[in-house]
């Protein structure tokens, strides 16, 4: 999405020049945004009257469960122009993104657990939504074991790729059916997590900062990571050029 | 400190753990830049002595 | 094609095994779960769709690097892909040839095995049924992951991490169509979904399969 | 003209080992390629196979004319020399195994297993696989490893008889055959300044 309309900065170089420039900035900006969301949502917001602090929680829950589902779509978009442009920075984002994005599935799922605890009164329930994430978790984790696991990078790439997209279809069908499975076994989810539908003022804008936060710190660490992924296959093709003398 | 009331004890773990994962994913990112940056440093050099 | 198929069924006679390995997983998996949950009747009956559901999974797992891994090894995989058949045939005729030699099997001792659980007797048809329309689904997955991992030195553990989430929601709707059906209710609604499923990854999963085998070969 | 590879340059795990190679096979032409182990021969016929992309140049041959003999023989330790014959001929779609088990001397073998074959009778096996696909290109990667005299007269008659009769053959070899043939010598064609073509864009 976010290079379609900006081939050329699919070139190395000018990846690097770019991100050189805007990275802090972006850095900068994420902390604040974090920060402030944060300490906006835990210190100066009231109690939910239904489900007093724990209503705190939203201000991680929700921008990481969204943050964590993006972050596979922003790594499907990556991996569809890896194959159809082959532009390295693309296949290089799609697997620097891909540890950030466990990273948000796992706070998503402690939040969720954390949250559903005394409400459910048990640490784990097999609500919908929450298995839905385990599900995603376990795909972040094929999908990372096996760019570790090719020694080509070139091959690593396009396999990840194939397997990103073949893993979205399949993701997105587990999502209906866990849903299609829950309800035939409970009646419904006791707990459902759509605050976002009624949500009062009160809590919305500390919550619209706070996803902000985490938007920011994505785009930053992405960046970064595939600032490194760069210089690794940089360094890796130096290495290459001095065996071969 | 806010009032958290009877669930304290998972408000606080919900934000402990959450910003232990934040921060724990930006240090790797951080220290993996570091030390490939290191590398690849070393790398150039040999490179433009050699 | 037809010939590729026969090949690999006579290998998998020849090298023993073939048929053989996979039931008797199935078998001890089986046996397992009443000694770690207890032989309350009531209790087995009631959880037996979900067992004999994640033991053919396992089952077909087991057998799965071996779809190309030898023809790999051997050189065979570089001889098929310069062949004139099309690599995605090639990838449905061993898929199919490993449905045939542990899939098929599977569904046919399922009910001996729900008897061990105390299925429900109206759940027998829904399980062979659901078994019978959703291991080939099984089977071309696991062919898809196994055309993945092909190269790699250790691609069996890799293999089953790649292959199971793959597996849920074909595990969710089988499952589901036995209990419903061992309890008197209609089962035909998650049938139908998994036989969709099952028929979407045999048109489309071929494609991919034969994408990563291309590109393990270069 | 059956193959002409035009400028090719190919690549082994990302890093180039060949460049601007050209040359042309005509009905009847051998031709040889030698060269020090590692020079990128099996490269070159893998990518002339198809099997993977040449990072520059052209290859250009009719679809279906270049039959491959790779390092391994492809043969299936359980099934017997004819089956792994039958098979082949089957998935190339052509008629009988007599002449090719004929060609190699495998007629006394037909029905032993392949698993119990020495290894010059199982090279002679994969090399019978060459005639069952009727293609007109042979391209060959070391067909002569473990054959004894006697084997590698056997297969320079089969390639003789093969361009005899209109075919072509590109052998990878160190030892002589006793063809006429020309001879390409791909050291000549190592990719110099080997840039990691797959990676220059980081460079």
């Amino acid at each position: 999405m976010k290079r379609m309309s900006l081939w050329e900065y699919a070139n190395p170089k000018k990846f690097m020049a770019t991100t050189n420039v805007v990275l802090p900035w972006i850095s900068v900006l994420a902390a604040i945004c974090l920060v402030v969301g944060l300490v906006w949502g835990f210190f100066f917001t009231p109690d939910d009257f239904r489900q007093g602090s724990t209503v705190k929680i939203i201000y991680l829950h929700v921008p990481s469960a969204l943050m964590a589902i993006n972050a596979w779509l922003m790594m499907l978009v990556a991996s569809l122009i890896w194959l159809v442009r082959r532009h390295h920075v693309s296949a290089l984002a799609a697997r620097a993104a891909a540890p950030v994005g466990i990273t948000f599935t796992l706070i998503a799922l402690f939040t969720g657990a954390v949250w559903g605890q005394p409400m459910w009164g048990t640490w784990w329930a097999w609500d919908p939504r929450l298995t839905s994430f385990l599900i995603l978790f376990l795909f972040y984790l094929g999908y990372v074991a096996l760019w570790e696991a090719v020694e080509n990078p070139d091959t690593a790439a396009d396999l990840t790729s194939v397997l990103c997209i073949v893993g979205s279809v399949f993701a997105l069908l587990s999502r209906y059916a866990v849903n299609f499975w829950n309800q035939g076994l409970h009646q419904g989810a006791t707990l459902s997590m759509d605050k976002e539908e009624n949500i009062a003022d009160i809590f919305w804008y500390p919550l619209l900062v706070a996803i902000a936060g985490f938007v920011l710190l994505f785009v930053a660490l992405v960046l970064m990571r595939t600032r490194t992924e760069i210089r690794a296959r940089r360094l890796h093709a130096l290495q290459m050029r001095e065996r071969m003398g | 400190m806010p009032e958290l009331g009877k669930y304290a004890v998972w408000v606080l773990s919900a934000y402990g753990v959450s910003l232990a994962l934040i921060v724990a994913i930006v240090l790797q990112t951080v220290l993996r830049a570091r030390r490939v940056r290191e590398r690849l440093d070393k790398a150039e050099a040999r490179r433009g002595n050699g | 094609m037809i010939r590729l198929f026969s090949r690999d069924l006579t290998l998998a006679v020849r090298a023993g095994g073939g048929f053989g390995l996979g039931l008797a997983f199935f078998l001890i998996v089986t046996v397992l779960v009443p000694f770690g949950v207890g032989a309350d009747t009531a209790q087995l009956g009631r959880i037996a769709p979900g067992i004999l559901w994640v033991g053919a999974l396992l089952a077909c797992l087991l057998s799965l690097d071996r779809i190309f891994q030898l023809d790999f090894e051997d050189g065979s995989l570089d001889l098929l892909a310069t062949a004139p058949v099309p690599l995605e045939g090639v990838v449905m005729m061993k898929a199919l040839a490993h449905w045939v030699t542990t899939g098929l099997p599977l569904t046919l001792a399922a009910p001996v095995l729900g008897l061990l659980l105390n299925l429900a007797p109206a759940g027998y048809g829904w399980l062979v049924l659901s078994l019978a329309l959703g291991t080939p689904a099984l089977s071309m997955i696991g062919a898809f992951g196994a055309a993945l991992t092909v190269g790699l030195k250790r691609g069996g553990l890799l293999l089953s991490l790649l292959v199971l989430p793959l597996y849920v929601p074909t595990l969710i709707f089988g499952a589901e169509a036995v209990s419903r059906g061992a309890s008197g209710q209609a089962a035909t609604t998650p049938l139908i979904l998994m036989a969709a499923i099952t028929l979407g990854t045999l048109a489309l999963l071929p494609f991919a399969a034969a994408a990563a085998l291309r590109i393990n070969l270069r | 003209m059956l193959l002409r590879v035009h400028d090719l340059s190919c690549a082994r795990g990302g890093v180039p080992v060949l460049e601007r190679l050209s040359f042309e096979l005509s009905p009847g032409d051998v031709l040889v390629l030698r060269g020090p182990n590692g020079s990128g021969k099996t490269t070159l016929l893998r990518t002339i196979a198809g099997l993977q992309p040449p990072i520059a140049g052209r290859i250009e041959a009719e679809d279906g004319a270049v039959a491959y003999g790779a390092h391994a023989d492809g043969l299936k330790a359980t099934l017997s020399v004819a089956e792994n014959l039958r098979f082949w001929a089957g998935v190339y779609g052509t008629g009988g195994i007599d002449a090719a088990l004929a060609a190699f001397d495998l007629v006394q073998l037909q029905d032993r297993q392949a698993q119990n074959l020495s290894a010059g009778q199982k090279r002679r096996l994969g090399l019978a696989r060459l005639l069952v696909t009727g293609r007109p290109v042979w391209a060959l990667d070391e067909p002569t490893v473990s054959l004894d005299v006697a084997s590698v007269g056997l297969f320079a008659d089969a390639v003789r008889a093969h361009v005899a009769g209109g075919g072509a053959a590109l052998i990878a070899t160190h030892i002589d055959l006793g063809l006429e043939s020309r001879v390409l010598d791909v050291s000549a064609h190592r990719a110099v300044a080997p840039v990691d073509a797959l990676d220059e864009a980081f460079l």
